[in-house]
């Protein structure tokens, strides 16, 4: 065990994947010699040489396409995105290759391999384009995965099961955390499973949802709640793409309420999906409707950031409409 | 007018000090800089131009060569009327393109990938893909590799290195700069071939995979079919470039402009692209010039967009007879060897297609196989109530209902 | 009024914008001379001349790049993207640009004379890339407007307001009905409002939300309900972004039972955003949780496409789901 | 060895009957093909090469261009100042650059619409955006023209024919295409100058944007500044060919590689550029050759990943100095007139800064405006529990709270 921030979980990972499969390779702008802008991938270049760590041209679809290419040859190539909010000139390639490329061939070929790393989300002063968090734009494709981890130790057992998971794999990193984040984390090679969600804590009256960089927001709403006396269940999905909707709908059965908390602007965010879902398998065990606390229905601005971002307390609102319905 | 300390140092700023140099006047360079010609070996009537090289082809692959072309011609020809009758749904010819395909698919290793963008048949059929397999494919049944879920002519297979084709235009471009990057890293000798055509260099990705393929230096050679053609767009109204060779410069790459409907311009050409490529690590751009001398499809009606003259002009350029007159004056084949070999893949495409017609469609269950490695829960439970759902009617879902259980 | 088939509809629209505005200009790839691969745009650049009706080179993400400045500069343009399945290279392009053109320039610029034309759906034979619905991929996009017509009277109006809204519009077009839809089309210039639902059919029972070439089928699901005394009320959404919530809530509160019924799959398909907001504003009215009717969550299949399809048998189980919940 | 006939066929088949010959020896086109050199007019030192040809500019046109130069330098350094500060959030410095960006601008009509990539504040500035406009945005107050809502240093200016930035790269290039062909059909005698750098060159919106400009022909300068850099990539890393100039070749486009650093060789560039753009509708790819002297960003530290010697070998080629050496030989300026300039430069900025500074952040109810041309009735909500919410926890959004009645 080791103390580190959620950058250095996400270093140790790839560290730990290239030294043990001399078929992964790591690659981006700016992700070979300086290490990438946030850093994740330093000192890897010095480590497994030029070949398997790598500047690319500043071309996402160009990212994205080569590494379909690379991972249907049989290699684990991990792609880094520089910003979320960069990845849309890759959709094609993700949405219309990536995720399709085994089932359209009858498993002749595949890209099993293959895991896009990209930083998201807000909070950070970045305006429209350094703070988007897309991931509901990717959860409506089927033959991708799309994991979100929430803090360092979940960083790095997760992304050493999407690097070896064998399909193709967004793995989401809350950018907001990547220094902020500290926790107690293996130095060795250990996997934590995707498609599974985790009670982050325990409750009975009503059960909040959310990934990555919400959960701590919404851990601040329940401590709230706490001292009204609400006692909330906090479920971190941790996948969006398969996602865990029978752990959702246990809570739910139980707490009989249930709130999701999400950055995303409200509308078709993955809330929805959430909602849409549980208000379907728990109908006669809710007693409110289930409710988002969601970013508006605008861009990302800048200067009313916080006024935009669905914090603790207008999660915490949430809840209480929930209880009070 | 420039002093030498002057030429070092805007040297030193274009990072490569081999390539600039300072002018004191204002050059404007114009916009077709190079002049790029076409190689060809074979005339029109099938002699061999005076100097040219043939390449080092001995009668066995030559005649491998001919009878594929030959095949595919039959295939497309029976195809097209099969779609016209409504026995397939759609179809897509490579008349008039045989040679490009085949002449570079002959100059490769076998253990070298292929990547086409879909009017590449005759690559395939060359690597062996069996007039069964084509069948299977083209009627979706049970027995397509590709389990029926694409469009007909959407081949691929893994073991003859033939990856499956993907409707999106210019996606295989950066994927074989990837799949060539693998390759090198394997340190096996071996190299990607990527097919497409002069529209789809268009795309964002064609730019993407190029320039990454120049950067990265790996064994790719990117063989650009240019037809004139994307369905409706004359080549005139989809660049105003002296064609696609020329890009290759501003890659860095090595470019070959070949005559593509010369078979062995195109075998020359791409063996020498395929040294560079697997030798020397040189990616290549080929330049294929040929003209689609069918519809673009099924769907289309090429009589909408251009005249019989023009492609009576062009038919006189087709690349069948010209290696047909070839084989004839070499005496390895006779006219009646050609005609009966013709007759031959008639009559097997006939009963190939007969017999897949009656193969019935995949199983039900394989609706949900392949999305993932392994089906997840949703997807088995969809499947569950996809399958209760058809039991309840049964008429309703035909191909399928008998084999609900 | 003349009878006029959905494609002639659209045509006659363009026409008639074309007439009304010199700076209405349609372009894509084969729509000049050819008229485009639908024959939508047959006999316009014949009438207005190459400059306001040509042929693109091959590049969806240059379309759409080129129609942004086009429309940044003051002009209407009408962009054909051949196939929906192919309008994912432009997806950084619309989500980036296009939708944030206006906000993220405090309206110095904006490019809301722009319009998006894109054929969409399945039902055709037409396996992975000539079938996909991808309208939720982009309902999660503030600034964009997306609309759907079911019939050729509403192609023709909603096309016109499209291209005269002062906002962005991605105009779906449900190439199944492209000559299978006839009706009687005013020839004159005439407008749909657009974020507004129709109701299609009243009824008692149940409401069954739908829209384009979907609303056809939730037809046939609602004959067969009403052979079993089931009273069917459909919503046509006719815009998916805004959306017209009011009109569906108002419904459901009515009935007391919610269905969508939609093409592309199930998983954060449209569906879920209207079942995710039924539930939050009809909660003490729903009597069974809003079912959704979907496409399968896996690529759109060639040989399996009718089992894959949402289709008439499926609506009308879903209803009867919701019926007898 | 290739009859006339032949010939004349070949011409056909590549559509433009100038371009193609027939060669029957398999000719590899070498990687780099072009040779293009670099035009200077102002040797380092600020005396002009001999022979060269000095652009029309007078005395008041080239005071303003050096004022702006001067400008734009303290500006940058006051404001990364600020950013460690922690005045602002964000800041990056065109250090370096002032050249290419002023000289360009310079050489258009005011008319002309500008679409920059983020390292143009010379252009912007040249067009007359004034230090408070410029503080306004960077401080993202209410009196910035883009309210706020984007990234310090994303300017823009429909007044000024200026283009509001956006982040992501490239995108730019195709929407100046667009831009530039209303333009044309307009009938208005204008041009669209777009910038970029080499680095977005390698984005598919490059390739887009200019196959369509080429193909259509419209007014549209293309500007790539190579400065050598994309962050922390080098130009090595970035492309393999002889930098952006030779791909105008593979478009069939007109192209001009000038010195970035010689203030007169851009504007001579940009104005010949302007000419054919403008009279001869041919778009024009320019390539300013520059270095990026300052980090990429405040977010970034160069010293990871160059060193001070590269950095300093490159500093006595930097453009201020030179334009300054030249203004003051010629007489039109002092050493003393000069300095004071920029002294002047500075109080202007620094008061500018703390007068931005204390101006609010625009009204709340701004949150939900220009997402469509009016708010749509969820938006209103949205609004609506937002602003009870801040009158609910007025302390935890004192930015707004104030304004929330
Ligand atoms: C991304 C994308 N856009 C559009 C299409 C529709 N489409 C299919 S083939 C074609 C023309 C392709 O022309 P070219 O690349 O020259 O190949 P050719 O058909 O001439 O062999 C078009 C536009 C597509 N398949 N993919
Ligand atoms: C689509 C996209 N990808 C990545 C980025 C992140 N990014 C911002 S600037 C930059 C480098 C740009 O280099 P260049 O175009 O050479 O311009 P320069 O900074 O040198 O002026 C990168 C990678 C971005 N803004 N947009
Ligand atoms: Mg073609
Ligand atoms: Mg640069």
């Amino acid at each position: 065990m080791a103390k580190m921030n959620l950058l250095q979980a996400i270093n140790s990972a790839l560290d730990v994947a290239m030294a043990k499969n001399d078929k992964v390779s790591v690659f981006g702008e700016d992700v070979g010699h300086f290490g990438g802008v946030f850093r994740a991938t330093s000192g890897l270049q010095e480590k497994y040489g030029r070949n398997r760590c790598f500047n690319t041209p500043l071309v996402e679809q160009g990212i994205i396409g080569f590494a379909n290419g690379l991972a249907a040859q049989g290699s684990f190539p991990v792609a880094e995105i520089q910003f979320g909010d960069y990845i849309f000139p890759a959709f094609d390639q993700i949405v219309n290759e990536t995720a399709k490329f085994r089932y359209r061939s009858g498993n002749e070929f595949n890209v099993g391999g293959l895991t896009i790393r990209t930083p998201y989300g807000g909070g950070i002063h970045g305006g429209h384009y350094h703070s988007q968090s897309p991931e509901a734009y990717f959860a409506h494709t089927p033959g991708l995965k799309i994991v979100i981890p929430r803090n360092p130790y979940q960083a790095k057992g997760l992304l050493l099961s999407a690097i070896f998971d064998p399909n193709p794999v967004l793995f989401m990193e809350p950018k907001r955390l990547y220094r902020a984040a500290v926790g107690e984390v293996p130095e060795d090679d250990y996997t934590i499973p995707l498609g599974k969600a985790e009670v982050v804590q325990e409750g009975t009256d009503v059960t909040v949802v959310g990934w990555g960089a919400q959960v701590e927001v919404i851990e601040r709403a329940a401590e709230l709640a706490a001292k009204d006396g609400v006692s909330v269940e906090i479920i971190d999905l941790r996948s969006i793409l398969p996602w865990d909707a029978d752990t959702v709908a246990k809570s739910v059965m139980k707490t009989g309420r249930a709130v999701v908390s999400q950055e995303a602007p409200h509308t078709m965010a993955f809330g929805s999906e959430v909602a849409a879902t549980i208000q379907e398998q728990c109908f006669l065990y809710l007693e409110s409707p289930v409710m988002r606390a969601s970013g508006l229905d605008t861009p990302y601005p800048l200067a009313h950031e916080k006024e935009y971002f669905s914090d603790h307390l207008k999660t915490y609102e949430a809840i209480k409409r929930s209880l009070n319905y | 007018m420039v002093s030498p300390r002057e030429k070092a140092m805007a040297k030193q700023m274009a990072k490569d000090p081999q390539k600039t140099a300072v002018t004191t006047t204002l050059e404007v360079i114009p916009a077709n800089a190079l002049d790029i010609p076409m190689f060809q070996v074979l005339k029109e009537d099938g002699t061999v131009h005076k100097g040219a090289k043939l390449p080092d082809i001995n009668k066995e692959l030559a005649l491998k060569m001919f009878s594929t072309m030959q095949f595919i011609r039959v295939l497309d020809e029976r195809m097209i009327a099969a779609q016209r009758q409504g026995r397939i749904s759609f179809y897509l010819s490579s008349l008039g393109e045989e040679a490009a395909a085949i002449g570079s698919a002959a100059a490769l290793q076998f253990e070298d990938m292929i990547m086409g963008q879909y009017r590449e048949q005759g690559a395939l059929a060359f690597r062996g893909f069996t007039i069964e397999q084509f069948m299977n494919q083209l009627f979706s049944n049970a027995k397509d590799l590709g389990k029926g879920r694409q469009m007909p002519v959407h081949y691929g297979c893994a073991a003859l290195n033939f990856m499956t084709i993907s409707s999106p235009l210019g996606t295989q471009i950066p994927q074989a700069t990837g799949y060539a990057f693998g390759q090198k890293q394997s340190g096996e000798k071996t190299c990607t071939l990527c097919y497409f055509g002069e529209g789809a260099a268009s795309e964002g990705d064609f730019h993407a995979g190029l320039n990454m393929a120049a950067v990265y230096k790996v064994p790719v050679i990117f063989f650009c079919r240019n037809n004139g053609y994307a369905i409706s767009t004359p080549a005139s109204e989809q660049f105003a470039g002296d064609g696609i060779a020329p890009r290759a410069t501003g890659y860095g790459m090595k470019a070959i402009r070949v005559d593509g409907n010369d078979i062995f311009a195109v075998y020359a050409a791409t063996q020498e692209a395929r040294r560079l490529a697997v030798e020397e690590n040189e990616p290549v751009l080929i330049e294929a010039m040929s003209y689609r001398m069918a519809g673009h499809s099924t769907s289309d009606d090429p009589t909408g967009y251009r005249t019989r003259e023009e492609e009576d002009a062009r038919r006189v350029r087709e690349p069948m007879v010209r290696f047909r007159n070839w084989l004839l004056k070499k005496g390895w084949i006779t006219e009646e060897e050609a005609d009966a070999q013709q007759q031959s893949h008639k009559e097997t495409v006939l009963a190939a297609l007969k017999e897949a017609e009656t193969v019935p469609v995949p199983a039900l269950e394989e609706i949900i196989v392949d999305v993932y490695d392994t089906p997840t829960q949703a997807l088995q439970e969809q499947l569950e109530s996809l399958k209760a759902h058809i039991k309840k009617y049964p008429d309703a879902y035909p191909k399928t209902s008998g084999g609900v259980k």
